[in-house]
Parts: C-alpha cells; sequence; structure tokens
C-alpha cells in the first residue's frame, strides 16, 4: 500500500513538474495558461499529501478559479495573441548566465539549509486552526491583504469604466 | 442600403450616453471583431445576414446584409397574367398572406375599376384581421423566443393555430391562402364558420391577459426591452418605418384610420400607440406592446365584421371577377394597405394586356428593417437580438 | 470464507480493501450520474411540455417516452465525430473531459446518506465549491479552441458569469456553516436531525426554538440567494447566457456527437450537485421530513441508509425540477443585467445577511 | 433606494406571477398535441391537400394548364373523330378529346387552388389523403391517365392517320404546303429517371 500511495505522488509530480515544463517552455502562449491549470492541480494534490486539505482546496479556488481565469483572459486580451512568437533562441547567454548561476546559489542554500520534515505531517483538520490563528495572530496581515485587494477592486472599476456619469 | 449617411438625429439619453462611449471606445481601442451574424443564425428569422463590428460585446456597427431569399417576385409578376400574381404576393410575407392578398387585389380592382359588395368587403376584413392576430401571434412568439422565453412561444403558436383551422376552413390553405382575388373572393363563407369565430374571439380574449402576466410585464422581459434599440419617430420618418414600429414611437399612424379602405372606416376600434410606459417612447417594449394591444383592437373588428355577416345576405362571390384579364384598362397606380408589419404597398403599370408592365412591391420589413444600421450603434448583442425581433421582419418580405 | 476474513482482519490489507470500495463506490457514483441525466433530459422534455400544453416524448419505451434520452444517448454516441478544420485539436478534444470530470469530482463528498458518502472531508463543502471552480477553465478552453467568435463569446461570456456568482453563492452557503459551525458535509447535514423545523432553511440547523423563529426571514433568504446564484452557477435559464440559444448558441456550437453530449451530460450533473448542496445545506440532507419516516441506524444500518438516500435523491429531483420549471417560465436575462443582479443585488444582501446572523449565532450561542 | 428595493419586489412578484402561469398550464390544461397514426384529425372539405383529377370526366379543355402560374400541368389530347364516341361529360354533352397524357408536377405545385377553380366538369379537384407524402420525388410527378402504353400509341397513330388524310385533303386544292408535322414527340413529358433532384 505504501507503493500505491508512492505511486499516486509520483503521478502527480510527474504532472505538475510536466504541466509545468509546457508552461514555461511551448511557443505558444495559450497553451502555457492552459498547461497552468495542471500545475495547479497537481500542487494541490501535493498539498493533500502534506495533510493541508483547506491549502489544496484554497489552491484550487484561488489559483485556478480566479488566477488562472485572470491570466487566460490576459492572453486572450492580448492583440494578436495567435501570432505572437515567443523566441525559443537566447541571445545574451553569458550575461544571462550571472543572475542564473546567483539564483542557483541561493535556492542550494536553502535547501540545504531547511530542516526538512521527513514524517508524513499528522492528519488533523486544520480549518478551525488555521481560522483561530487568521483571527487572532495574524489579523493584521490579514485584514490589510483585504484591504489591498479592495483596493486593487476599486481600482480596477474604475480603469474599467467606459465613461463617466453624468454628475 | 449598407452605408447610411449620418443624419443627425437627435438621440435619446440612453443612446446619447452610448454614443459618447462609443466615442471614448474608439480613442483607447484600436481593436474590434467583426462578426457575422447570420444567415444561419436562430434569432434572424430567417436568412438575414447581419455584419457587426463589436467591442467586446457592444456592436459599433451593424449592417443587414439582405437578398438570400430573394424570389424574383416583380419579375416573376411581369410574366404572368394578373390573378396569377394573387398567389405569389402570399409569398412575400407568408406570415400574413391575406393582408398581401387584399394589398395587391385591392390595387388591380382600383386600377380596372372593379366595385366589390359590401359583404365581400366585409368577408375580407373579418379574414385580414385575423391574418393580423396570426401575425401577430407569431412576431410576439418568435420574440419572446428571441428573449429566451421559450413557454409563450408554443402557446401563441397554439393560438395560431386556431386561426389557421378557420382559414383552412374557408379556403382550404392554412399559410399561403390565395383567398381574396381580384372582384372577389376564392370561396364564400361556409356554413357554421361564422359561430366558429366567434368561439375563437372569445377563447383568444383571456389569453391576452395571462400573455401579459407570463411575459410582457415580467421584470426580466421589461428590463431587456424597456430603454433598448429606440427608434424615435423623426428616425421613423426619415426611413419609411411603418406599422407598429411607427406607433410604438407614439405616433397615431394607420392606414386603416387615415386612409380607410374595405370599409374600415364603418368599425369601431382604436390605434394603439407606444407611450414609454416603461422606459422611452420608441423602445422595444412600446413596439412589442403595441402589438399586443393591436390583437385586442383586431378581436373588436372581427367580433363587428362577424356580427355583420351573420345579418347579410348571402350573394355570389365571385360576381365581380372579371371574365377574362385579356383586355384590362390601361394606366397606373399606386395603392397602400395596412398590413400588420406595416403599408404595404403596390405601384402597378397595366399597357392594356393580359400581363402587368410593372409591379413594384413596397414591402413594409424591407423598409423597417433599413433603419437597423441607425439603430444598432451602442447596443449589445442581447440589444440586436431584441432589435431584429422587435421590427418584426419576415425576410420573404425583405427579399421578395 | 477464512481467508476473507483473515484478509479483512490483516490491517496490511485495509488499504486495498478502502481501495476496492472506493472504486465501487466510483463505479456507481458513475452509474448514478449517468443514469440521473438521462432522467432528468427526460424530464426536463416533460417538463416544457407539459408547461406548453405538449405531451411530449411518447413513443420510445411505451410509458411517456421513458426511453426517449437513452435513445438520444445512443445517438451521440453513434454520431460521427466531427472536429472541424480550423480547431486547436488537443485543446477541443481535451475541454469536455475536464467539464465532465470537474462537475463528477465534486461528487466525492455529496452526501446521499449517513454512509453513503464518497469521502467526508472535513472541508467537504469548501472542496466542492473549489473543485466546480475548474469548469470555468474547460469551457473557457471549449469556447477558444473552437475557433469560432461565437462559441468565444459563450465562453467569455461563461467565464465572467461563474466567477462572478462564486461569490454569493460562497457567502449564502456561509450561513449554514456559520450555524453548524463545521465544514464537514456529514456534520452540516447532523445538526438538522429531526423534523423539517430543524432543517437550515427554517433557521433550525443546531439551534433551539427563539433562534429559530428570529433567523427564520435571514436563512430563508440565504437559501433562495443560493437557490438563483446556482442558477448562474450551471448556467440555468433565466443566467443561460452562456447557451443563450437566440443570440450567441454557445460556446459549445462546434462540438457534436459524444463530445456535445460529455457538456450536456455535465449541464445535468451540475444541476443535481447543486440541488444536492443545497438540499444537504438547507433542506436536511437525508434526513426525512418528519422523523417517523426514517430508520434509524440502531434498528437497520442497510435500511437506514437506503432511506436516507431516497430522501436526499428525492428531495434534489424536486430542487431540479423547480429549476427546469423557471427555465420553461422565464425569459434571459442580458449580461450587464447579469452582473447587475449578482454585484447589486445578491452581493449586498447576502452580505448583510452573513452580519446579521453571525449575530444571531453570537447572541443564542451562549 | 426605494426605487431599488421596488425593483427587486416587482421582480420578484412578476417572476411568482409567470411561474403561476405555467403551473396552471403544467396542471390544468390539456395537453392539444394529436398524436398523428393513432389520432388523425379530420381534414376540412375545401382542404388543398393533393390535386386529383377524374379522368372519365375531363374534357380537356387546357384551362387549368393555362391558368396555372408555374406551368406544372401538362396535358396532351387527341381530337377524336366525328364518328368515335367515348363517352359523356358530366353536364351530358359528349366527350370530344382522347387524354394521352394528364400530369402534374407535384414537386413544383405552389397549391394555389387557381386550376380547380376554372375546372368546369368539376374534374380536377382536391382530395384530402392523410398520406401524401412520398419517399421520391419522382413519385410526386403523377400521371392521371388511365389508357396504357399501347393504347396510346394506337390513339397517337389513328390521329395521324386522320391527320396525313386532312393533310391530303388539303393538299388538293393546292393549299399551304407547310402543314405542322405531326411526328414531332406526342407525349412530351420528361421521362421519369430524367427529373433530377434539383438542390434547394
Amino acid at each position: 500500500m505504501e507503493f500505491l500511495s508512492e505511486l499516486i505522488f509520483w503521478c502527480f509530480v510527474v504532472l505538475t513538474v510536466g504541466s509545468a515544463a509546457v508552461v514555461v517552455f511551448h511557443s505558444r502562449i495559450i497553451y502555457s495558461a492552459f498547461a497552468l491549470l495542471f500545475t495547479f492541480v497537481g500542487v494541490g494534490a501535493l498539498y493533500l499529501y502534506l495533510s493541508a486539505d483547506f491549502l489544496a482546496a484554497s489552491q484550487l479556488l484561488i489559483y485556478v478559479g480566479a488566477i488562472l481565469t485572470l491570466i487566460i483572459f490576459g492572453v486572450f486580451l492580448t492583440t494578436k495573441v495567435m501570432s505572437i512568437d515567443l523566441p525559443e533562441q537566447s541571445h545574451q547567454r553569458f550575461l544571462a548566465l550571472i543572475p542564473i548561476t546567483l539564483i542557483g546559489i541561493v535556492i542550494l542554500w536553502v535547501i540545504l539549509q531547511t530542516p526538512w520534515a521527513v514524517n508524513p505531517a499528522e492528519a488533523a483538520p486544520t480549518t478551525k486552526e488555521l481560522g483561530r490563528l487568521l483571527m487572532s495572530r495574524y489579523l493584521v496581515p490579514f485584514e490589510l491583504a483585504s484591504v489591498l485587494l479592495l483596493a486593487a477592486l476599486i481600482g480596477a472599476m474604475r480603469l474599467a469604466r467606459y465613461f463617466k456619469m453624468e454628475e | 442600403m449598407s452605408e447610411t449617411q449620418d443624419l443627425n438625429i437627435p438621440l435619446g439619453p440612453p443612446q446619447e450616453k452610448m454614443s459618447q462611449a462609443l466615442a471614448s471606445v474608439e480613442d483607447v481601442h484600436g481593436e474590434r471583431m467583426r462578426v457575422q451574424m447570420g444567415p444561419q443564425h436562430p434569432a434572424t428569422h430567417g436568412v438575414l445576414r447581419v455584419e457587426i463590428e463589436t467591442d467586446g460585446e457592444l456592436i459599433i456597427k451593424g449592417t443587414p446584409h439582405i437578398g438570400y431569399l430573394h424570389r424574383c417576385f416583380e419579375k416573376v409578376a411581369e410574366n404572368i397574367t394578373w390573378p396569377q400574381i394573387v398567389p405569389f404576393t402570399d409569398r412575400l410575407d407568408y406570415c400574413s398572406s391575406m393582408n398581401n392578398n387584399l394589398g395587391f387585389v385591392l390595387a388591380c380592382e382600383k386600377l380596372f375599376g372593379i366595385e366589390v359588395s359590401e359583404r365581400i368587403q366585409t368577408i375580407r376584413v373579418l379574414v385580414t384581421e385575423l391574418n393580423r392576430v396570426a401575425n401577430h401571434c407569431v412576431a410576439i412568439a418568435a420574440y419572446s423566443l428571441d428573449i429566451g422565453a421559450w413557454t409563450p412561444f408554443l402557446l401563441l403558436i397554439q393560438e395560431r393555430e386556431h386561426i389557421l383551422d378557420l382559414f383552412e376552413e374557408i379556403c382550404g390553405g392554412r399559410l399561403l391562402l390565395n383567398y381574396i382575388w381580384i372582384g372577389g373572393l376564392s370561396h364564400d363563407v361556409p356554413d357554421g364558420w361564422l359561430p366558429k369565430v366567434h368561439e375563437f374571439v372569445e377563447y383568444m380574449k383571456p389569453k391576452i391577459p395571462e400573455l401579459n402576466q407570463l411575459l410582457s410585464y415580467n421584470k426580466i422581459f421589461i428590463e431587456r426591452l424597456a430603454n433598448v434599440a429606440v427608434i424615435p419617430a423623426d428616425v421613423c420618418y426619415q426611413y419609411g418605418v411603418t406599422g407598429p414600429n411607427i406607433r410604438g414611437a407614439g405616433v397615431k399612424w394607420d392606414l386603416r384610420k387615415n386612409e380607410p379602405y374595405s370599409g374600415y372606416e364603418t368599425y369601431d376600434f382604436d390605434i394603439p400607440i407606444g407611450t414609454g410606459e416603461m422606459g422611452q417612447v420608441g423602445d422595444a417594449w412600446d413596439r412589442y406592446i403595441v402589438r399586443v394591444r393591436e390583437v385586442e383592437q383586431s378581436l373588436r373588428i372581427i367580433e363587428q365584421a362577424a356580427t355583420r355577416l351573420e345579418g347579410m345576405p348571402g350573394d355570389d362571390v365571385k360576381a365581380a371577377i372579371p371574365k377574362t384579364f385579356a383586355k384590362v384598362p390601361k394606366g397606373e397606380i399606386y395603392f397602400r394597405t395596412e398590413q400588420p408589419k406595416g403599408e404595404l404597398g403596390f405601384y402597378l403599370i397595366s399597357n392594356g394586356k393580359a400581363k402587368p408592365y410593372r409591379v413594384k412591391c413596397r414591402a413594409p420589413s424591407f423598409s423597417n428593417l433599413c433603419v437597423m444600421p441607425k439603430v444598432a450603434p451602442g447596443l449589445l448583442i442581447a440589444d440586436m437580438v431584441a432589435l431584429i425581433g422587435s421590427i418584426d421582419i419576415v425576410l420573404g418580405d425583405v427579399d421578395r | 470464507m477464512n481467508v476473507l476474513t483473515s484478509f479483512c482482519n490483516n490491517p496490511a490489507n485495509w488499504f486495498f480493501i478502502k481501495l476496492a470500495i472506493s472504486l465501487i463506490y466510483m463505479v456507481g457514483m458513475i452509474t448514478f450520474v449517468s443514469v440521473f441525466a438521462l432522467f432528468a433530459i427526460w424530464l426536463e422534455r416533460k417538463i416544457s411540455a407539459w408547461a406548453q400544453d405538449r405531451l411530449g416524448p411518447m413513443e420510445t419505451g411505451g410509458f411517456h417516452g421513458w426511453l426517449q434520452t437513452v435513445a438520444d444517448m445512443l445517438k451521440l454516441l453513434l454520431k460521427e465525430d466531427i472536429i472541424p478544420d480550423a480547431v486547436d485539436r488537443p485543446l477541443f478534444k481535451l475541454a469536455p473531459y475536464i467539464v465532465f470530470a470537474s462537475s463528477f469530482a465534486a461528487f466525492a463528498t455529496l452526501p446521499f446518506a449517513a454512509n453513503l458518502i464518497g469521502t467526508d472531508l472535513n472541508i467537504g463543502i469548501y472542496y466542492i465549491v473549489a473543485i466546480s471552480s475548474l469548469v470555468v477553465i474547460a469551457i473557457i478552453m471549449a469556447g477558444w479552441a473552437s475557433n469560432n467568435k461565437w462559441s468565444l463569446f459563450g465562453a467569455m461570456r461563461s467565464a465572467s458569469q461563474m466567477i462572478s456568482y462564486e461569490v454569493p453563492v460562497a457567502l449564502a452557503l456561509l450561513i449554514p456553516i456559520l450555524m453548524a459551525g463545521s465544514l464537514s458535509m456529514q456534520d452540516l447535514v447532523s445538526v438538522q436531525a429531526g423534523g423539517f423545523w430543524n432543517w437550515t432553511i427554517f433557521g433550525g440547523g443546531g439551534f433551539k426554538l427563539p433562534f429559530t423563529v428570529v433567523a427564520l426571514p435571514f436563512t430563508v433568504l440565504a437559501f433562495l440567494i443560493y437557490f438563483w446564484a446556482s442558477l448562474a452557477e450551471v448556467n440555468r435559464c433565466p443566467f443561460d447566457l452562456p447557451e443563450g440559444e437566440s443570440e450567441i448558441i454557445g460556446f459549445h456550437v462546434e462540438y457534436s456527437a459524444m463530445r456535445f453530449g460529455m457538456f450536456f451530460f455535465a449541464e445535468f450533473a451540475n444541476m443535481f450537485l447543486v440541488s444536492g448542496v443545497a438540499v444537504a445545506l438547507f433542506l436536511g440532507g437525508w434526513y426525512a421530513p418528519l422523523p417517523f419516516l426514517e430508520v434509524s441506524a440502531e434498528t437497520s444500518p442497510v435500511l437506514h441508509n437506503i432511506i436516507g438516500a431516497f430522501w436526499f435523491i428525492s428531495k434534489s429531483v424536486i430542487l431540479v425540477a423547480v429549476q427546469m420549471w423557471l427555465r420553461w417560465t422565464l425569459p434571459r436575462f442580458r449580461v450587464d443585467q447579469l452582473m447587475h443582479v449578482c454585484w447589486k443585488v445578491f452581493l449586498p444582501f447576502s452580505l448583510a445577511n452573513i452580519l446579521i446572523v453571525s449575530l444571531l449565532v453570537v447572541l443564542f450561542n451562549q | 433606494m426605494a426605487a431599488y428595493f421596488k425593483d427587486i419586489w416587482i421582480g420578484v412578484t412578476t417572476i411568482i406571477a409567470g411561474m403561476a402561469v405555467t403551473l396552471r398550464h403544467m396542471i390544468f390544461e390539456r395537453a392539444i398535441t394529436i398524436q398523428y397514426p393513432r389520432e388523425i384529425k379530420e381534414m376540412y372539405p375545401r382542404a388543398r391537400a393533393k390535386l386529383f383529377n377524374t379522368i372519365e370526366d375531363c374534357e380537356c379543355c387546357y384551362k387549368c394548364q393555362r391558368i396555372c402560374p408555374i406551368d406544372v400541368i401538362f396535358i396532351k389530347g387527341l381530337r377524336a373523330g366525328k364518328d368515335e364516341d367515348i363517352g359523356l361529360l358530366p353536364d351530358g354533352k359528349p366527350k370530344k378529346m382522347h387524354i394521352i397524357q394528364f400530369d402534374i408536377d407535384f414537386t413544383k405545385c405552389i397549391y394555389c387552388g387557381l386550376c380547380v377553380d376554372v375546372c368546369e366538369q368539376k374534374s380536377l379537384h382536391w382530395e384530402a389523403p392523410q398520406e401524401a407524402s412520398t419517399v421520391t420525388r419522382e413519385e410526386l410527378y403523377i400521371d392521371f391517365t388511365n389508357i396504357s402504353d399501347e393504347e396510346k400509341q394506337a390513339l397517337i397513330a389513328k390521329d395521324e392517320e386522320r391527320k396525313k388524310a386532312k393533310a391530303a385533303m388539303k393538299k388538293k386544292p393546292g393549299a399551304k404546303p407547310g402543314v405542322k408535322p405531326a411526328a414531332k414527340p406526342a407525349v412530351d413529358k420528361p421521362k421519369k429517371d430524367e427529373i433530377k433532384p434539383e438542390t434547394d
């Protein structure tokens, strides 16, 4: 049974990484956008393996339901979306090598430094605890985030309006 | 018809707002989408193609392209004899064949100087008003379908079926009737038909409040139509829009009252006009409700005509039909009648021979459709459907 | 027999047993959804026919044409699968599966009875809301891949509509969640035990009398908002703009054969899903309207589940029938009116509703 | 604000009113569907369902052919000899014509009823069959004559003989030489396999 569980886990890993590769490497931007769907779903499934079920559902709801839709709309609204050819060749290879090496070093350092929890997390309902934390310890960031979103909402509405109503 | 010059007609407030919006849209966005609505589209009532330029769902330009149903009516009519044209007039506006027959026949009778008896005139009024009810049933039904309500469609088609049954009994045809002939009628009224007409009127009367309850005063329906696709009276004058459309714009113009024919002056009926009850005068809802109220008025006329006929002695309905059309008076004439969709005019030139020299048909649907490029900018795609439905076109009539 | 018992008793094998049960449940659920979709399509035809003084299908299968949709499905299966030349083939082929899969995946936490539930996640209702948002992407995919302007219109409309209406749906669902204090479907159902006066729609939901009377208008309002907004979620009339036969024909205009059938199935599966959620959260789930109409788990666990499933399904079917009744009565909204109704009517009402109900919950919970 | 709530109120009440109407139709109104093969609706006597020509009564006056606006009636008659007695017409006059062709092309007929009206013998009339539809277009090209091909050929031959005799009679005084050639195909109806389905 361990084997089956592992198998499913690796299936999701392949799904996530494979679709992420499509997102990065595909030459047509619309395919990249739709491949993101599978990446998000795969990441959500990986959250489930960490017993973070609330987070998994939130991942689906927010990233797939809202953000991905937004990205796809963005792609649609890009002019001449059909004829965009993403450059497949890089021009300044050596120049690009410097930041990439730096970033790689940072990531490697983080990976090596982090004390990874190798035992599976305890499967316990996290929802109530999350709610408590958000309403007590992390109240200010939570509220700040909502204020930020509200401001973004209002700004978007202002931008989207075609014309001024008569005052 | 593809390009219409701008006539600088003052528009109502919502459209003004929309045209302002359009101006700003043109500044901001460079790209528009050109969509072909039709010729195979469920809301175009036939094979009409509307070429629309949209920005999102907002229509910037809507141009009707016609001719997919062109059958050369006028040219065909020059090659057949006078009485043979009558069945072809059925096919102009196939929803109101009787009225087309009557328009052509009255023009011919005036040209040839034929007088018909009062009884024939009364029967003609009766059947054309019946057909007006049937036509408005189809118009309202198809409109409700356009707006997305299915049930009124089938309920109204059901009422229309009763009228078609009456027609089948009186002349044998259901849709294409060929009942009114030059100088008379194809058949006399059969026995037991007039009581059926009375029965139908009694049956139909309560159906209109039911329709109002189900559809006309439904909030969603009102919201879809009120203030949408406003055609003001001056635009109607300029584009030759007639029928319920100009009456919906608040103009009391009905040839049955203004230029009475076939004894319409002796009947007691009103002309319903749009009053801007739910929004602006001349919006889609006004045009719609005028049709509903016209059904009521037509039922009144039908009742009066049927009562009159019951008291009238029978005579030969074919007495005044000329024996031969080989020699007819020379001359030309333009005669117009009030068809359910608007003014139906026939311009006939006779050179004295059995076949007409020229037949020109002024079809109401064509003129009504012409107003579309004027009204379409600023509508949403869903409003375009509401516009096409509310001016009630039949493509057979537009293309001829 | 002994082998089976020992197999079952070995904890190492429990995983396989669980897997087998899950597979059986899954297959059973697919069967149920398909049969329900067939039945619902037949019911839709019948209801439309009755509303329009017609008879509807009468021939196929004898009694009232009950086999008609089976025949239609067979026809769809046997039809040529036409894929237009200019479409985006991979996406075009993929979209119907995603639509069907996501609407089907949500059935996992729908509680049909006390033990008839795929998995009683502790975030059950949240999971349903989340997973049904996948449909949006699939519909956009279908509309885009069709390479047809009309289907793109449909996809755009659908996406904007479903995203907007997720807000009032979620807010309305918060009311029973607030009252029950849990996201688990079975918890949400079990607080409504014992007669219809304990149902959440009537102010019950785990609370006793004084609260019930005060909260009654607000819970009813929450139910109504949920029901109407869920109509938009599943693209039903009067919110059927993505299909909008008379305007834009719909996002699936280029689809034919069974690919179209998948969209069709998914629509009816979704109808059952939203009705099922409404039943579970507002209308007492699998509890009978009156307590004596059900069998307690002590007397017979099997019968308890069967009777429970009966009540759940019949309540859901009634709600589905109401959805159909609405469809055959009302005209369609326009795009801007749709948004108006969502943001300016449903949203303020549901927000106020949440405030009031949470206040009441706090007041009466002490 | 008042308008906002009023709008919502009107919306709710009118939706309920509409639903009441559909509910009434669902429950109280009887379905009007006629289940066709089992229930058959009586057709009215004047119904323009299908033309039928009682060939025994036909005068072969060509009036229907002339009035037809779209020329779908094809008639060919041969004058009977003075000595021949081929029966009487409904109004008592003796028949004068052999009808060797009376075809109506129902694929083109527009059912206007003009031909029925001009028929003085009432031989061309409307019939109301319940099943007027056919599977092929060829079946809609209906031949109403009741004579066999041999009889037809015999009649044509006889007619040609008579015409020749007439021409010979006329030739004697030395009149016009250009008599119409009687050899032109007597039956000018298209052969059945020639009627091709037109695309519409």
